[in-house]
């Protein structure tokens, strides 16, 4: 049902160049993302631009494994995003609690929330399954927005900043930019570590099987339901993470993080980057808050830039900067 | 594999009425019917894609009704379909070995796939024996028509069923390439129970076991090749009306 | 139409002012060492939506802000340095503010921040300040801020706050035995403009006869209005906010409310009724920090108009517009006062300032730094008296500052 | 709370029905011929708004902005489909999504430069103004004369659809592509006109909304939501599912308003969300496509 390739994981031919250089790329995936992240604040504008790209790039990632590997066009996940956010700031603002432990709780809250939105929504297929997500985040927008006294409603939920990291035997400035890129970045790393490992397991090659055909992967013996929920809801996980990290790092969580523009820039910057490989969904991610912090510096009409660039891509390269690049790098 | 009094309605139209059937071990029995006779109906109620509205179906003795589609290969019955069904973007190997990963792991989110040496190896020789081991590393798109259906019944054989459900497998293929199915599925017939629905009259009857014939959603015949062919009310309904499948 | 050509040529402007931004961008990127020897420069940082649907405010307080640069400049710089504004995206999301601000400390390197709009943004910018104890100059309505939770001793409101708007308001609508029906945006802001309407209502006797919650941003308001026609209501006071506020009136005009009863709003924008048709508008009382037309009885107001007007082809600031340069300008002064741009020397100077730039006498309250000013109660006009395309409303009322019309310090959980 | 004040709300709901089944038609059109989610519906009811004030403004008659612009904008969608959406029939559902998605972006931003960002007045046309006494009490004349169009443009729908041969072809189309392309009807140009009529009838909405709602570059975003309550309820692809989804969501809002006013957004897409889990594929609609 998708057109989504997923170039990385087939297996290259023993051709040297291009090929050989593009397998390589994937089984050093993980090093190289965290040497790509180690450089980025020095060559981004700013530091904090590199945090978002650090934070965004998580979502993507996340999101991707539901998109780009099961199949799975979902509206909604701002409201994974959002959750984790609201959970570690309540948790350090309402109850005093480590930033450490407010953390776990963001990831848990946006794990549990996923659960549920997930045994609806798998219900429902095709484009109705995007619309149930769509609705079901909304519904958690407007609860948030309603239970202000918890969330600060439309004001943003406020007074948790976290300015010292407090670790066993020492403590860091998490007000400077760097120091607090890094300690971001490393939380990210194990992330991208992470998903690396579930797509490389066998529950990786079943969504990616799944994706590719739902119904033979249902005569292969795979319960289709069982594996598309876990996919959600480990989906869901990592954009709360990244909702977690983001509001360590702006210190408060606006209500438009549960908003559903929040869901199409996600699906847009995995969309931009590539879904369906690995790389892809943090370059997109790169590539689309770069666009947005230059062009906006230059005109306030940059969403009319980045629409067209979108719609290009969508036309001319559906595989993404990512995809397209490999599968360049593989037709030499 | 038996079945008694199978029927399946679609609202109010009856695809199926009382099938009672019994499949041996070790033959092959292949299905016929005009179109609409109800074949693909009960060909989906075999492999669970459907559960039949009355009747009950078993397999090694057990009863099959409470039981999801996805475990219906746990249990030993595997299937293909009539239009190709198969991985397009995935490798032709990873097409097989995904099938065979499904009886070691499933859900397994933290292990290495290619640390399952197992999967990956009957894989391979389930290629091999199929003759797809040159193509191994391409993505299974690219392969013509007649190399898709063999892998289609990669993945089925590779979960290594007692019973093989083949809807159609020689559905598009010209002469070549059908001999060659034919053989395979001769070969496969040695160790396993094969059902299948074909139109090609003459490689039924050279071919199968035993003929099942429906029409109207009802069982008309049962019985060898020799018997169907010269069965009068066969000939009538089917074969005579439509003499191209000859 | 007239508007979207007003808007069209303000965009040279804005591009000028990224422009600006985009080079200092460049030279502390490229050039660290540039970048210290320009330490004498005063950088100001702006963050405003301007993209979104209150872009036309956001370029009001872009040129305003400006004009109070220009004019600092003009006059050989602030303490012997010179002034540059910063002007940066928000895009109305608090979000992108915060990230915006962020970049505007750590890597720009700026020594105060004025801006904001929406409530949820100054909110945002308040807690990264905060943090960082950076100068902040809040520029837009808001009763939280002035609330202990959030207050910043490095931040200061120059904005109204809903409390002191909605008292002034209903001082000159409302009257004894008044019935008044409210309409109430369901957000933090819909919910402090009623809280300050029915303290104010307390005060002078009128009576609430009927009260409904809308949801924020709602685009149909036709569901709420029979209730309010059967309320017997003789006002009905609307508590939302740009888009809402031009779509509830238009609705409820449709429905033959004005008939009924005065419509009574917080706070008219200027550009907002210029969206509308004039007889949506008229007849409609609400409150401003600022109007134009202050000018024939304000000597300060008529030199912040003729300044403006020398710097923009002849067009006129507008509400939201003034306060970008009230905001600028205050700090301006006090940075003036304090001889530098050291916080804690900026914050006694601002504590204790007193100014009359474009709209009589303002000073900060000490406890929660609320800029206390005068607030206008103005009047829609009908389409035949307006003189002019800007000529859009009459000064009912110019209640010049006082601290009666605020909550007091304790209120506020100050110690006093 | 009078019985009197009661049935006003009702007439009120069913009255927010037809808005609202005006705003959803042109989304669910297009999805049911051609299995498309627009998400550029939003926009393009925008763009429509500002085509009928410019057409407003040359004419000086609101009469004429009605039937002009959105004439004008199906020409501008039937661009859209071959230069934008026609590349991408074959590929993924989700491809024409995206790219819509996109594509609103550029409208709105298009016609912030175009039209400035603020919103400009567009006034009830003079013959339609004032209100009407029903006997249960006063409704505005202009939004009755909304629903009689809603209503002869449902029937001059279901006209087209069952009665005319061309209806016939684009029923025959939807079910099948195949058998049109064996029967010899191009259907690559009956995809066009039809996707030119879905954004023909978007823009109608959004002329119609005009003078109700104002007209700015925003307006679109509520809309994109509305509709899609609308047509996901009534089933994405069904036209008498997205008149009764309509209904029924304009009086689920309007009793809500009554009881608990603040939630009258909030009820249309827990409404979705409940409807949607009782029945996956909405009150009429067929299974989703692309599966």
């Amino acid at each position: 049902m998708s057109v989504i390739r997923n170039a990385e994981l087939v297996p290259a031919p023993a051709r040297r160049s291009f090929a050989a250089l593009f397998s390589n790329v994937s089984r050093w995936r993980v090093p190289l993302s965290i040497l790509a992240l180690c450089i980025l604040p020095w060559v981004l504008p700013s530091q904090a631009l590199a945090v978002n790209v650090l934070i965004y790039g998580l979502v993507a990632v996340g999101y991707n494994l539901l998109f780009g590997y099961t199949g799975l066009l979902s509206f909604g996940h701002a409201a994974f995003f959002g959750a984790g956010a609201y959970a570690t700031g309540i948790a350090i603002g309402a109850f005093g609690v480590h930033w450490f432990i407010a953390m776990l709780i963001g990831v848990l809250v946006s794990g549990l929330l996923a659960t549920v939105m997930g045994m609806l929504a798998i219900r429902t297929r095709g484009i109705y399954f995007s619309m149930v997500t769509l609705a079901l985040a909304q519904l958690v927008y407007y609860a948030a927005l309603q239970a202000s006294s918890w969330t600060g409603g439309e004001n943003g939920l406020r007074g948790f900043t976290v300015s010292t990291l407090h670790l066993p035997g020492f403590s860091v400035n998490f007000l400077d930019p760097l120091v607090k890129y890094y300690a971001i970045m490393i939380v990210v790393a194990g992330a991208l570590w992470f998903v690396s490992r579930v797509l490389n397991s066998p529950f990786g090659a079943v969504i990616e099987a799944i994706r590719e055909n739902e119904t033979r992967a249902r005569a292969c013996g795979y319960d289709v339901e069982r594996t598309k929920l876990l996919s959600f809801i480990l989906s869901g996980i990592l954009c709360g993470l990244a909702g977690t990290l983001s509001a360590m790092h702006l210190s408060i969580v606006p209500l438009d993080s549960l908003h559903y523009h929040t869901s199409g820039l996600i699906v847009m910057m995995t969309l931009l980057g590539g879904a369906g490989s690995f790389f892809g969904p943090f370059i997109g991610a790169l590539a689309f808050l770069s666009m947005e912090d230059i062009f906006s510096l230059w005109t306030s009409n940059w969403q009319l830039i980045v629409g067209v660039i979108f719609i290009l891509f969508v036309l001319y390269l559906p595989k993404g900067i990512w995809g397209t690049l490999i599968s360049w790098g593989k037709s030499r | 594999m038996s079945v008694t009094n199978i029927g399946k309605q679609f609202g109010g139209l009856v695809a199926l009425k009382d099938v009672t059937a019994d499949f041996r071990e070790g033959q092959i029995t292949a299905i016929i019917g005009p179109n609409g006779a109800g074949k693909s109906t009960f060909f989906n109620i075999l492999s669970g894609a459907l559960k039949p509205s009355s009747g009950t179906l078993r397999f090694r003795g057990a009863d099959m009704a409470g039981v999801p589609q996805h475990d219906y290969v746990h249990r030993g019955i595997a299937r293909s379909y009539q239009i190709t069904n198969i991985f397009p973007n995935l490798s032709v190997l990873e097409n097989v070995r995904v099938a065979a990963q499904a009886f070691r792991s499933r859900m397994n989110i933290w292990a290495d796939r290619s640390a399952d040496r197992d999967s990956e190896d009957r894989a391979s020789a389930m290629l091999a024996s199929v003759g797809l081991s040159a193509r191994a590393a391409t993505p299974a798109k690219f392969l013509a028509h007649g190399q898709q259906r063999a892998l289609e019944i990669a993945i089925a054989l590779v979960a290594d069923p007692a019973l093989l459900l083949l809807d159609e497998p020689t559905a598009g293929m010209g002469p070549e390439e059908t001999r060659e199915m034919v053989a395979l599925i001769e070969k496969l017939a040695a160790q396993r129970t094969i059902l299948l629905v074909e139109h090609k009259m003459k490689m039924i009857l050279g071919l199968s076991d035993r003929v099942l014939v429906l029409h109207h959603g009802q069982m008309l015949a049962d019985g060898t090749p020799k018997e169907i062919q010269a069965n009068s009310e066969v000939r009538r309904v089917y074969l005579g009306q439509n003499d191209g499948y000859a | 139409m007239t508007n979207g050509i007003e808007t069209l040529a303000s965009r040279p402007i804005g591009r000028r002012a990224a422009l600006i931004g985009l080079a200092g961008v460049a030279g502390t990127l490229s050039m660290p060492w540039i970048a210290r020897a320009q330490a004498e420069t005063i950088r100001i940082g702006f963050p405003t939506p301007l993209t979104g649907p209150f872009a036309a405010e956001a370029n009001d307080q872009v040129r305003s802000a400006q004009l109070a640069v220009k004019l600092a400049n003009d006059k050989g710089g602030i303490a012997g340095r010179k002034v540059e504004l910063l002007v940066r995206d928000d895009k109305l999301n608090a979000g992108e503010a915060a990230t915006r601000t962020l970049e505007l400390i750590e890597k720009d390197k700026v020594h105060a921040v004025v801006g904001a709009l929406s409530s949820a943004v100054q909110l945002a910018v308040n807690e990264v300040t905060r943090a960082r104890s950076m100068l902040y100059i809040s520029i837009s309505q808001s009763d939280t801020i002035n609330e202990i939770k959030d207050f910043s001793p490095y931040t200061f409101h120059e904005a109204l706050n809903p409390t002191m708007t909605t008292a002034v308001v209903a001082r000159h609508s409302f009257k004894k035995g008044s019935k008044v029906a409210y309409l109430v945006a369901d957000y933090a802001y819909g919910h402090e403009m009623l809280r300050g309407f029915k303290r104010a209502a307390k005060e002078i006797g009128a009576q609430t006869v009927s009260e409904i919650l809308h949801p924020f941003g709602a685009a149909d308001y036709s569901t709420f209005i029979p209730t309010i026609l059967s309320s017997g209501a003789d006002i009905l006071c609307i508590c939302n906010f740009g888009r809402d506020q031009a779509n509830s009136i238009k609705q409820a005009v449709d429905f033959g409310v004005k008939d009924q009863m005065k419509i009574v709003v917080p706070v008219l924008l200027h550009n907002q009724r210029l969206a509308v048709d004039p007889e949506v508008f008229e007849g409609v009382t609400g409150g401003a920090n600022y109007y134009w037309g202050l000018e024939e009885t304000m000597p300060s107001a008529k030199a912040f108009n003729d300044a403006f007007r020398a710097m923009y082809k002849g067009t006129i600031p507008t509400d939201y517009g003034a306060y970008g340069y009230t905001g600028v300008a205050s700090l301006l002064i006090a940075i003036e006062k304090a001889g530098g741009t050291e916080p804690q020397k900026v914050i006694a100077a601002l504590e204790a300032l007193k100014y009359d730039i474009a709209k009589g006498e303002q000073s900060y309250r000490k406890c929660d730094h609320q800029s206390m000013q005068s607030v206008l109660v103005l009047e829609s006009k009908a389409k035949k008296a307006m003189k002019s395309d800007a000529d859009l409303f009459k000064i009912v009322a110019a209640e010049p500052a006082s601290e009666s019309v605020l909550r007091t310090c304790s209120e506020l959980g100050f110690k006093s | 709370m009078t019985v009197q004040l009661i049935a006003m709300q009702l007439f009120s709901g069913l009255a927010l029905g037809a808005v609202l089944i005006m705003v959803a038609l042109g989304l669910s059109i297009i999805f049911g011929m051609l299995g498309i989610v627009n998400f550029a519906h939003g926009a393009l009811f925008m763009v429509g708004a500002y085509a009928g004030l410019y057409v407003a403004g040359l004419t000086g008659s609101f009469w004429w902005a009605l039937l002009i612009a959105p004439v004008m904008i199906g020409l501008f969608g039937m661009l859209i489909e071959r230069f934008l959406i026609r590349p991408l029939y074959g590929r993924s559902p989700d491809d024409p999504l995206l790219l819509t998605f996109g594509l609103g972006y550029v409208l709105v931003e298009a016609v912030r430069i175009l039209f400035g960002t603020d919103g400009i007045p567009f006034s009830t046309p003079a013959a339609l103004r004032g209100v009407v006494n029903l006997g249960i009490g006063f409704f505005p004349l202009y939004r009755l004369f909304v629903i009689g169009v809603v209503v002869a443009v449902l029937l001059l729908l279901w006209i087209g659809l069952e009665k005319t041969k061309f209806g016939l072809i684009v029923r025959a189309g939807s079910a099948d592509p195949l058998i049109m392309r064996v029967l010899g009807v191009d259907i690559s140009r009956l995809w066009l006109v039809v996707f030119g009529i879905g954004v023909g009838i978007t823009a109608l909405g959004g002329v119609l909304a005009a003078p109700m709602r104002n007209v700015s570059p925003e307006m679109g975003t509520l809309v994109l939501a509305e509709a899609f309550v609308v047509t996901v309820i009534g089933g994405m692809g069904s036209l008498p599912g997205a008149v009764i989804a309509g209904l029924i969501v304009g009086v689920s809002v309007s009793m809500t308003s009554l009881f608990a006013p603040e939630m009258a957004t909030i009820v249309m897409f827990a409404l979705m969300a409940l409807i949607l889990l009782v029945r996956p594929n909405g009150l009429y609609g067929r299974a989703a496509p692309g599966l």
